[in-house]
């Protein structure tokens, strides 16, 4: 962790007041984030699931979302998605705003997401799979496709190539023609991460991407977080619970406990921070007691 | 006023009928999550049989009532056994058309059996007299109040036994989530054949109904009623048997009174455009669970 | 020719060739006049069976939403191109038949269109099994409203005797039906893979994955009604051309379900062959049993009951593979994925 | 999976190719087979639906033409020549109707007694132009269902009874308001009312309220009662098929007291109320040219025939079918053809012949005497008849008794 500092932002937007606590790496120094959450809050009914959610991601930084089981993490990136409309609170993709916009148009916009409980087009192959990611990416209009016109062999050439490259990245190119739903359960979350970048985002959210993984995998898992990163120069935003995962990959981290942020900051400085052992572990006291 | 009554009064009626037969859908949908396009003829089933058991072999009325219950009750358990059990797990498409392949036999056995003909079903000793209203001018048809009191009790028979017995809270748990429903020791298999059972032997006493208000059928009948049944329990949301019930209503009263006051012809065009309309506003029907995708 | 067989898939080259092996045998038996009449009178038939059973797949299998209103589109078409078809032969006496029958079957396929996008919009809402109700209730709404409409002939129905002439219908006929069920086949499997196939596929198997890799999914859902329904609607005017009188009535939830039952049994997904082979099978069938005489539904019944079990009961899967020559399917599959990753792997060593 | 089923599909299609391909080549040269006793045989094929909605329609027709051609082959009328009835179901669908119609021609078919109903039939005659074969449709009513030269028709046309009605209300004076009721979906349905509208509004009829169904809805009928009702009808007239009316009249009894009023499809009522519901039709008034009553010879013979064979009274369709084989069998004696002559005779030649001799021919049938003319409609006269007490007899005003 010694390439990257703490420091505070100094934040150009005006319509928000300048917050506190961002972290931004070394590299990321004197740009804006590319993301930027103000005050996000929903109610379910009377409950407020999330309320107060305020974080900036800087264009490569690696961040994590933590928090106690029903904390609201997942509403969160739902929110961030647009799957849920929010109550409260602006979202700012890059400078513009993405309230009113459809999923696929946040989609667009530049971020991306994984799912908690895998959901990927288990009739349709790997690589095709991917391609359905660069949908948005490939130039083919309807009349090209019906007719196959010269247009329709240059965008399915060149969506296959990507395809390919993309999965050659992580070592799947050997399944490029297997049925999604057949394979091997680490694969598949493999799988969702390379879709998802294949739509080529700007924000990358990954929900548990280490659910269910042996401490291996869960190595390499961290191994292929930061490559993402290098490789592609995105932002990451994760939900884990693996503590070895957030605190290994993890630059700046936000704790989430009943749908309010308890903590930001570094690993170090959440591992040491009051309240979120609190919120893990119970009260101190209570614990002697 | 008095047209209005006496129409609202007749979609009641036909209601009441549409009711009972949608109840077996919803109640094999919630349970089995197919749809069972034989139903329908079960209806005809349990006609041809009353019409055989009262009028070819001379049974007592109440004899043919019954024998055509039991026969309808055995024969959902027997379908369900041969058509559709071996094709549990399969996907619900395939199940579906299964169900078309025994719609089509019953109709064709029953063509085989007793002509395409139609038949009278019931003798006269069913009518009930008719009752007048005061001096309102409306006369509420013997059948029609047979029919009404027919559906109603049966109705409360079957919330008090879903609500109150083991079975019907096996059913409930099983409709809920099969494997855990297993888990927790109830037996699958068992209460899916009654479920069968049952929608078939509500589907008896329309029969019954609509051979009273009706008098004739032939080897078809069971199509349409069963469609339009098909469409209430959808009205209604499908799966939930409160709404089999309304939706069930609402259809026969909507077309009584579409066909009264704007056009027979276009009754059916009526019906079914509300439906849709209906649909869209609420898109699991009136009483429907409304299903939240979880992300 | 290697280098266009490689550009398609494997598959559809092989629905397309069995697709121009059905007809060149139906033009054979045809010209030879080695046709029974029988026979004869089932190949029009037989061919908008096969566009309306591709289509339909296209829409349940590829869409994976359930329509029972298919008959619904098909009678649009069909009166569209028909009426169409009646006021040319009518104001023009001289027009050829390569003229108003493209002409009839092109708008019968847009009308359609137009109320296949008109139904696909409730389908925004309306999901599953609801849907499937939805397309029920507006193939009836269609079907009573063409019954009230005197200029179609109303319950009488409209006549098209006079659009072809009697003499050797089928053979004045197949021309225009092959050319029109291959083009739409062709067109339909292009789609299918394509960007936008594998978006209506993905749209199928995970909306809300497909929504998050940023495919509009209303507009494929749209767009797939309004396709579906142009080709019914083609397939309509080639049956309104074949037979003399148009009634509404014919168009009914039966035939919905007659189409849905080739869909199913041939297999539903991105492979049209089994669409067409059952189609033609299914069309085939009862005129097969006509031997039966009396019991001829009876065992039509009792068929596809039997084939349903047998092809997908759980239970019988073992039997099923046993039988069905599995492990050359199984090497078949190999072959073609190791060549698929081989050649994967070249491309992959020449980019570097 | 997919794959398996696609074989097994494949095989069957081959297969049924093959059987197609095989049924074409079995045909003699002859235009005639011979049975063992050297009979020629005449091949009549009939189409009709057998089975789904109007399954009884074409039973009755298929079951009528059958007593004919017993009776025929027994009473040995044409001198070594026998008549073979072969029927196929149409499912009350046009394509289907056709592609039954192929089948027949492949059987060696040499009359064609076209379809039960209008619309399948309007496609058979359009299929039978090609070969000009004589099609004489027992029921096809519709006014255009016989629109070549080589098509002919036993029973009235719609308009004809339409016409008929309208004429005999006014002339009768039964009523001055009428209700109309009839099945709006059901071509035989609408082109008599139809027809019945136009002529009642020129007889200064005054048509009251006129109430449809449809298929769909053909079981409850109380809204359309309670209108009729309303309107104040002294009449309702109901050019619709028994079984419907038989399901009206059950509804309508007991609130309407007006007078019944219907054509030739309201034939076979009686059987339909049955002693059940003998009331319901009582005092029904209908124009038909059929009554299993009849103390009419001919009918008399038909009845019982085809009460012992099939245990049920013909209705108006069974007659029809009856009566259309009585006529093949008068075409092929008019042309005085010897069984030997049949042996050498063309298909062409034969068809044309029989359909010349359809003109010249009078046929006692029934349902009465039958002439042709040339553009296949039939001439005979229509029976005024009432229900009284479970039996048709002839319509007689007040005033005559």
């Amino acid at each position: 962790m010694s390439d990257r500092k703490t420091v505070m932002s100094v934040n150009g937007t005006e319509m928000f007041s300048p917050p506190s606590n961002i972290l931004i790496p070394t590299r990321d120094e004197g740009k804006k984030p590319v993301l930027d959450v103000r005050g996000l809050g929903i109610d379910f009914g009377g409950l407020r699931a999330v309320d107060e959610f305020t974080i900036t991601v800087s264009p490569t930084e690696i961040s994590g979302l933590i928090g106690p089981n029903g904390a609201g993490k997942t509403t969160v990136f739902n929110l961030l998605t647009n799957v849920y409309k929010p109550t409260r609170g602006a979202i700012l993709l890059d400078g513009h705003p993405t309230a009113g916009k459809s999923v696929a148009q946040v989609n667009r916009m530049g971020i991306a997401r994984t799912f908690q409980n895998i959901r990927l087009f288990d009739q349709m192959t790997v690589l095709d799979n991917v391609r359905v990611g660069m949908s948005n990416n490939t130039r083919c209009n309807f009349a090209e496709s019906f007719l196959r016109l010269p247009g329709y062999f240059k965008a399915e050439k060149r969506s296959r190539e990507r395809a390919l490259e993309l999965l050659s990245i992580f070592n799947m190119e050997s399944e490029a023609y297997t049925l999604a739903g057949n394979l091997p359960y680490g694969a598949q979350r493999r799988l969702e991460i390379i879709r998802a970048l294949a739509t080529e985002p700007k924000v990358l959210l990954l929900d548990e991407p280490a659910a269910g993984m042996n401490p291996s995998e869960t190595h390499a898992l961290m191994e292929s977080i930061r490559q993402i990163r290098d490789q592609f120069g995105i932002a990451i935003v994760l939900i884990e619970h693996d503590m070895n995962l957030v605190m290994g990959v993890c630059e700046g981290i936000a704790v989430l406990n009943f749908g309010k942020v308890i903590a930001k900051g570094t690993p170090d400085q959440i591992k040491n921070n009051e309240a979120v052992i609190e919120a893990y572990l119970g009260r101190q006291e209570k614990k002697e007691a | 006023m008095t047209l209005l009554i006496q129409t609202l009064i007749q979609g009641i009626s036909l209601g009441s009928i549409y009711a009972l037969i949608a109840l077996g859908y919803t109640m094999v949908y919630g349970i089995a999550k197919m749809l069972n396009f034989a139903h329908g003829d079960v209806i005809m089933v349990g006609a041809y049989t009353i019409y055989s058991t009262i009028l070819l072999a001379h049974f007592p009325g109440w004899l043919g009532v019954i024998s055509a219950v039991v026969f309808c009750g055995v024969l959902g358990v027997v379908i369900e056994f041969l058509a559709y059990k071996p094709l549990r797990g399969a996907p619900s498409l395939n199940v579906l058309i299964t169900a078309i392949g025994v719609s089509y036999l019953l109709q064709n056995m029953a063509l085989l059996l007793f002509g395409g003909n139609q038949k009278s079903m019931l003798p006269d000793s069913f009518d009930f007299p008719d009752v007048k209203i005061g001096n309102t001018g409306i006369t509420v048809t013997g059948e029609v109040i047979f029919t009404i009191t027919l559906t109603v009790v049966l109705m409360v028979a079957l919330t008090l036994f879903i609500n109150k017995t083991k079975m019907g809270k096996a059913m409930r748990a099983v409709s809920e989530d099969k494997d855990a429903a297993r888990l927790m020791g109830i037996n699958v298999n068992r209460t899916i054949s009654v479920t069968f059972a049952i929608g078939s032997i509500l589907a008896a006493f329309a029969s019954l109904c609509y051979g009273m208000s009706y008098a004739y059928i032939k080897p078809t009948t069971g199509s349409m009623p069963g469609i339009k049944a098909f469409t209430a329990a959808v009205f209604g949301g499908i799966g939930s048997i409160p709404g089999a019930m309304l939706g069930g209503f609402v259809i026969g009263i909507l077309e009584k009174l579409s066909s009264a006051y704007i056009s027979t012809q276009f009754t059916d065009a009526i019906v079914f455009g509300v439906l849709i309309v209906m649909l869209v506003v609420r898109p699991t029907g009136l009483l429907g669970k409304k299903i939240r995708e979880k992300v | 020719m290697k280098k266009f067989l490689s550009k398609i898939n494997r598959r559809d080259a092989l629905t397309l060739l069995v697709l121009v092996g059905i007809f060149a045998f139906f033009f054979i038996m045809l010209q030879t006049g080695a046709a029974s009449h029988q026979f004869k009178n089932m190949i029009i038939p037989m061919t908008y069976y096969i566009l309306l059973a591709i289509s339909l797949n296209l829409m349940v299998g590829v869409l994976g939403e359930l329509s029972l209103g298919h008959a619904g589109f098909m009678s649009v078409g069909a009166y569209t191109g028909c009426f169409l078809s009646v006021m040319l032969v009518e104001h023009f006496p001289d027009l050829p038949m390569f003229v108003y029958l493209p002409v009839a079957m092109l708008c019968g396929g847009l009308m359609a269109a137009l109320f296949g996008v008109i139904i696909g919009i409730p389908a925004l809402r309306v999901k599953g099994d609801y849907l499937a109700i939805v397309t029920l209730a507006f193939c009836e709404i269609i079907k009573t409203v063409i019954i009230n409409l005197d200029f179609l002939g109303g319950a009488i129905g409209f006549d098209t005797d006079k659009i072809v002439p009697d003499r050797n219908k089928a053979l004045t006929l197949l021309p225009y039906a092959a050319f029109a069920v291959i083009v739409s086949a062709i067109l339909i499997m292009n789609l299918v893979r394509s960007k936008h196939g594998r978006a209506i596929m993905a749209v199928r198997d995970n909306r809300i994955a497909a929504e998050a890799c940023g495919i509009n999914v209303n507009f494929y859902k749209v767009a797939v009604f309004g396709i579906a329904a142009f080709f019914a609607g083609v397939a309509g005017v080639l049956y309104g051309h074949n037979d003399v009188l148009l009634k509404s009535s014919t168009f009914d939830f039966n035939m919905s379900i007659e189409i849905l039952i080739m869909v199913v049994l041939g297999g539903m997904g991105s492979n049209m062959l089994g669409s067409v082979i059952a189609a033609v099978v299914m069309t085939a069938l009862p005129e097969i049993l006509r031997d039966f005489s009396d019991y001829r539904m009876l065992i039509y019944s009792v068929m596809l009951i039997v084939i349903m079990l047998f092809t997908s009961a759980p239970a019988l899967a073992g039997i099923r593979e046993r039988l069905s020559l599995n492990f050359i399917k199984d090497a078949v599959t190999k072959r073609i994925a190791a060549a698929k990753a081989k050649k994967a792997n070249k491309t992959k060593e020449e980019q570097k | 999976m997919k794959k398996i089923f696609s074989l097994v599909l494949a095989v069957l299609m081959v297969a049924s190719c093959a059987v197609a391909f095989a049924s074409c080549n079995g045909g003699s040269k002859a235009l005639f087979e011979k049975d063992p006793e050297d009979n020629v045989i005449v091949k009549i094929g009939g189409i009709g639906p057998l089975t789904g909605d109007y399954a009884s329609y074409g039973n009755s027709v298929k079951n009528g033409a059958q007593i004919a051609v017993d009776m025929l082959n027994e009473s040995g009328a044409l001198k070594g020549i026998k008549f073979e009835l072969l029927f196929e179901d149409s499912e009350g669908d046009g394509t289907k109707a056709v592609n039954a119609f192929g089948k027949l021609q492949d059987d060696g078919m040499n009359v064609s007694l076209g379809g039960v109903l209008s619309g399948e039939t309007k496609n058979i005659v359009a299929s039978a132009a090609e070969s000009g074969i004589l099609v004489l449709t027992p029921s096809a009513s519709a006014k255009d269902a016989i629109n070549k030269d080589n098509a002919f028709r036993v029973c009235f046309n719609d308009p004809q009874q339409g016409l008929y009605a309208a004429e005999i209300i006014k002339e009768k004076g039964l009523a001055t308001k009428i209700a109309l009721f009839y099945d709006n979906g059901n071509d035989y349905c609408k082109g008599n009312a139809d027809t019945f509208k136009s002529r009642a509004a020129e007889l200064g009829l005054q048509i009251v309220t006129e109430q449809t169904y449809t298929e769909g809805s053909n079981t409850d009928f109380s809204t359309q009662i309670t209108a009729i009702k309303e309107a104040g009808a002294e009449l309702v007239f109901m050019p619709i098929y028994y079984s419907d009316a038989a399901k009206f009249l059950r509804q309508a009894v007991d609130t309407l007291d007006t007078v019944f009023f219907g054509v030739d499809g309201l034939d076979g009522l009686i059987g339909e109320c049955g002693t059940e519901h003998a009331s319901d039709c009582e005092d029904v008034i209908l124009l038909t040219p059929y009554f299993a009553d009849s103390v009419d010879p001919t009918v008399k013979s038909f009845v019982e025939a085809y009460e012992e064979k099939f245990g049920a009274t013909p209705d108006q369709f069974a007659a029809d079918g009856y009566d259309a084989v009585l006529a093949i069998a008068e075409a092929i004696e008019e042309n005085g053809f010897t069984p030997d002559q049949l042996m050498e005779i063309t298909a062409e030649d034969f068809n044309k012949k029989m359909v010349a001799a359809m003109t010249k021919i009078t046929v006692t049938g029934a349902t009465g005497v039958m002439t042709w003319t040339a553009d296949g409609e039939t001439d005979k006269d229509p029976n005024v008849l009432q229900i009284k007490g479970g039996e048709y007899v002839e319509y007689k005003t007040a005033d005559a008794e």
